[in-house]
């Protein structure tokens, strides 16, 4: 009788909390989101299959010798995870749209104000006692305005990992809201006139000039902000392999079987860390909250930057793609183009977006240097 | 907390800067290096187009030669 | 010339020992089972080879800083490898004949009784003097009546490392010889009418309730048996994957290339448990027969539990697929198909014992976690 | 040496009853969903369909391709 | 305005030093080389990369807690790398034509007398006080004449680490240029008349000769020469998954997936030893010129023993191809076709040099095993 | 440092010895293996020709399913 009371305390039912329940049922909502809704699945079905097994009762999953809390140590700790995540997109990105008209990296400089202003917020919200976020907390939360994942996540490892799990949900569902929260605040500053502008075709670049593009960018880095150089850096060789063309197999695997190990490994990571004692915390709310702050503040700023422009330069952009500079590649850029086609069914601003949107990569991979230079 | 605030408006200040002044370099890095290459190479062909061209005609091989066999079923008919 | 007895002492010739010799030979007999026989190629090539490498005289493989050992370290010390390979078998995992037919569930059940009787039998052994088995080593015996090759790496590797490499072969060889071992003990326990049953066709499933039946099952592992949470997790995380539709490209990779790099990888690190010094010796005869009756029994209860669920259901089963319980997929559930075929040449079982034989994996990944919770 | 036995065979017997319930309940488990899937998604269209769908006009469009090529050969001959 | 300062102070521009500086166009050149003339390219552009990273002021890349000093001491410390790219060019490697004429593997042995002639000129130089090498870092430089860069990374990595940058970019450079290298020295000691011998046509080799040839030599390793059993037990391991026909998955995955990723870590980890202050000393030019005499005393030799051969035996072989006993698969046994058909338009070489390659790659391999052996 | 010579002469003579002794016996067993495998198996059919049929037929499957498609095409033109 006594081994059968003994069984039943080895069950989950007997020793699972309301925080792992409830934990579990968020798990099971951004695996709704992200199966049903398409919210960036790649990401979100590892994270919230993560959480979910991160807070099953009885087990040590994501502590101690559980196979989570070791791909956390693994990758996440030191960094490899994003940085090889970074590589991957760095082969994926063409930088073509970019080059063919580099005035637009001002559009991805621009969309930077979300994360400072953010950084600003959450300290604050500390100042008046609403929560209480350190300056390297602050840094964190704000790069969810950078609408990066994996800069996200390496900026958050390195910072405040305690605060890890929150600000990667966060960046990851507000990157699949873009849809949502872009189009009202684009309209809001723009006018009919001024969404409908077309501008001019794009000129063709050359091979060469995409093969010296990423070394040009990382010589820059490593004389201006070395402290970006292990994001940016592994960002360029990743594009590099791609461009130029002698490394083919090894760009191939870049953006195929290694990003997608190297995904499902992070996934799982960060959703290690949504144990319950670590994400139920207040803390949670005021990320989730300053996050989409961030977003929001990335988008106008963008648009106001591209606004900006226009007074100054003769030929016009289309304030729309300003949207863009907050990253959120390419689903930011869609956003833009599908915003532009309301005001004229001609307009078709996908690949002027495109430049802004991967200029938002670099833009937001400067400003973590920053962060990590400075606040760590 | 005063402190905590103004070193945060310190790191916007800075960081903002930084990102602007790095971004605004890399135009006119840009721009100078295509200028350079349009100098040096300009009417470089890429290889990639060179690549889409041997794809092609090794899909115009693979037609060729299904219509070979199919050709040779037919006739076997 | 004392430098030339030098170099001759540093030759395998000088320094293999007859035990080094022997195992050499056991490696080449893995070999040439796997590559001439068809026996599990896959984890047996690697396995055979390793066994080699790691009886080589005179240089560190399996040892120390010897790769195979680093391999050892990484991957079986830590779980690491048979977790992601339960992974990819999830994503290559269709539960649709089991959806269609739930209540073979039992079938994977019943036939987990060789693992709990081949456990008794092997503390009957030590009870009686043969051998020397500890509760631990008992249990991790008894798992290769589980049939699952991950299942059973990952228990021996936590229970019973220094039994592992024997354990690994026994399971992988027998799961090898299914076609040899089931046939006799299925004819003996039915009648030909009784093998020649035709079973009805089984009902279309829905890709929603593929989507929802790892989750399910994974919530309630989490409730019932969280300590198997660790297998089934990873395993319901992979067939997720695959069913959700959309991350094919994670899903691609941890079907093919990730499960591929592990298996190399967990196949040589297994190899490295071969050295001679802890395969050569008395427990090893013990565990290859007492593994043997393991397989056996668990066949003949599968087989039993079948005829048991007839005399209770009007829905009659053929008492072959009982069999497949087992798991061994895909193996068992093919011979269940032969079989069923010699007595009735229209009886095509093959997709009414995929149930049974998906379910077998599920049944002993739960034997596992009960055998760890209490064994350990 | 006796402990040894009775500690494995209370091992087997709640490890046999463990993996029994949990297969039983399961059951249960599985059937209530594929109950609920059924009555809130009567005929739904599972997606892979579409897909195959789509992978079989994009070979029809290859065929197609490829006739159109033969002929374009075949005219030039 | 202090704050200012502060912030001159990160940038890369105040803190580069000339060395730094320096060290930035040497990976810049390697890229050039990698990219614009083709020289290696699948481990230059990573290398080269790698290079430039290593030497970005102001930041921990190759150092501490950077990524690519994580993957040093994950991959090069270990070993791991050199030897899972080896199994892969097992998995790559066509025994055939050595199989086809066996007798060519003397060629391969002939190639290995610049190794060792090149250790005794880095002894000598020390001797004469012009440099100051050790006996593990004159090993190490030799081996740089067994024209394999995974071998000669794995001995650099056990034997001499402090000079691991130096020798890879030697192997590889020297690998790279094996085109004008080896032509003027194949000419030299060769007639036109010897160079214009066609060779008669190898004999068809069955798949049982193939898959016996990796575990022969595996055996004959084991028993002569132990310490080179990781190198070539890891390459014929490779070799039996390609040729044993029942795990093609396994064998893909080592030729793809696997080296590729394998590749990228690997040219990165090296990278991560061009760090100025450890490439920029004066053994790294000795390093560099001895490297070039090893590999055109390999080819001399390798020449010279296929004429010896021809005075003993009435079956003449072509003395071009005892130039592709150095390896540098497959660029070696290319030059002597492109050689041979200078002189003769009809003969054919390349697959009869193609023993002589491969045969070259187990050569060094063995001398590899002897250095480890003895000058660790 | 006549010591560091010396031993480097001693390396380069064993060393050199071993991967000639090496290679020789190497090639005696590979012709020893090769002559037992002719003799035991004269006239074994490699499995990779046996799979390159299987692709040949493929293809040809190919071929003729595209052949089909083509003229279901033309008919319904
Ligand atoms: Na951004
Ligand atoms: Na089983
Ligand atoms: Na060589």
């Amino acid at each position: 009788m006594s081994q059968l009371v003994e069984l039943w305390q080895t069950t989950g039912i007997y020793q699972i909390t309301l925080q792992q329940f409830l934990m579990i049922l968020i798990g099971s909502l951004l695996l709704y989101l992200a199966i049903k809704k398409g919210f960036e699945p790649l990401l979100l079905v590892p994270i919230g299959f993560g959480g979910i097994l991160s807070n099953i009762p009885g087990v040590d999953i994501a502590v101690g010798q559980g196979i989570l809390h070791q791909f956390y140590v693994m990758g996440l700790e030191t960094g490899v995870f994003p940085l090889l995540i970074f590589m991957g997109v760095g082969a994926m990105t063409d930088f073509g749209p970019l080059l063919a008209n580099p005035k637009t990296l001002l559009l991805g400089a621009a969309a930077q104000f979300g994360i400072f202003t953010t950084l600003l917020g959450a300290l604050f919200l500390t100042d008046i006692g609403w929560f209480d976020f350190s300056v390297q907390q602050a840094a964190a939360i704000g790069i969810i305005g950078g609408a990066d994942g994996p800069t996200a996540i390496y900026v958050a490892g390195i910072l405040a990992p305690e605060i890890l799990g929150a600000i990667a949900v966060a960046a990851y569902s507000y990157m699949a809201l873009v849809p949502l929260i872009q189009p009202p605040i684009m309209r809001a500053l723009t006018t009919p006139a001024e969404r409908a502008l077309v501008m001019t075709q794009l000129r063709e670049v050359s091979q060469a000039e995409k093969i010296f593009f990423p070394l040009v960018l990382l010589i820059l880095v490593a004389l201006v902000v070395p402290s970006a150089a292990p994001l940016l850096g592994m960002f360029c060789f990743g594009n590099l392999m791609k461009e130029c063309g002698v490394v083919d197999r090894l760009s191939d695997t870049a953006q195929h079987a290694l990003i997608n190990i190297v995904t499902i490994l992070l996934g799982l990571s960060v959703g290690s860390k949504l144990v319950a004692d670590q994400f139920l915390v207040a803390s949670t709310l005021g990320i989730l909250v300053l996050g989409m702050v961030a977003f929001s503040i990335g988008t106008a700023t963008g648009v106001l930057m591209a606004k900006l422009m226009n007074v100054f330069s003769s030929q016009k952009i289309n304030p729309l793609i300003g949207a863009a500079g907050v990253s959120a590649v390419p689903m930011a850029a869609r956003v833009a183009n599908k915003v532009g086609l309301e005001s004229n069914p001609n307009n078709f601003l996908l690949m002027h977006a495109m430049g802004p949107n991967v200029a938002g990569v670099i833009g937001s991979a400067i400003a973590a240097g920053v962060l990590i230079q400075f606040a760590s | 907390m005063e402190n905590l605030l103004s070193q945060g408006i310190e790191l916007a200040v800075f960081g903002m800067g930084t990102v602007f002044v790095f971004l605004a370099l890399l135009i006119l890095a840009t721009k100078f290096m295509s200028a350079l290459v349009l100098k040096y190479q300009p009417d470089q062909q890429s290889p990639k187009t060179a690549r889409a061209v041997t794809q092609t005609s090794n899909n115009t091989l693979l037609a060729i030669i299904s219509a070979a066999i199919i050709q040779h079923r037919q006739q076997n008919k």
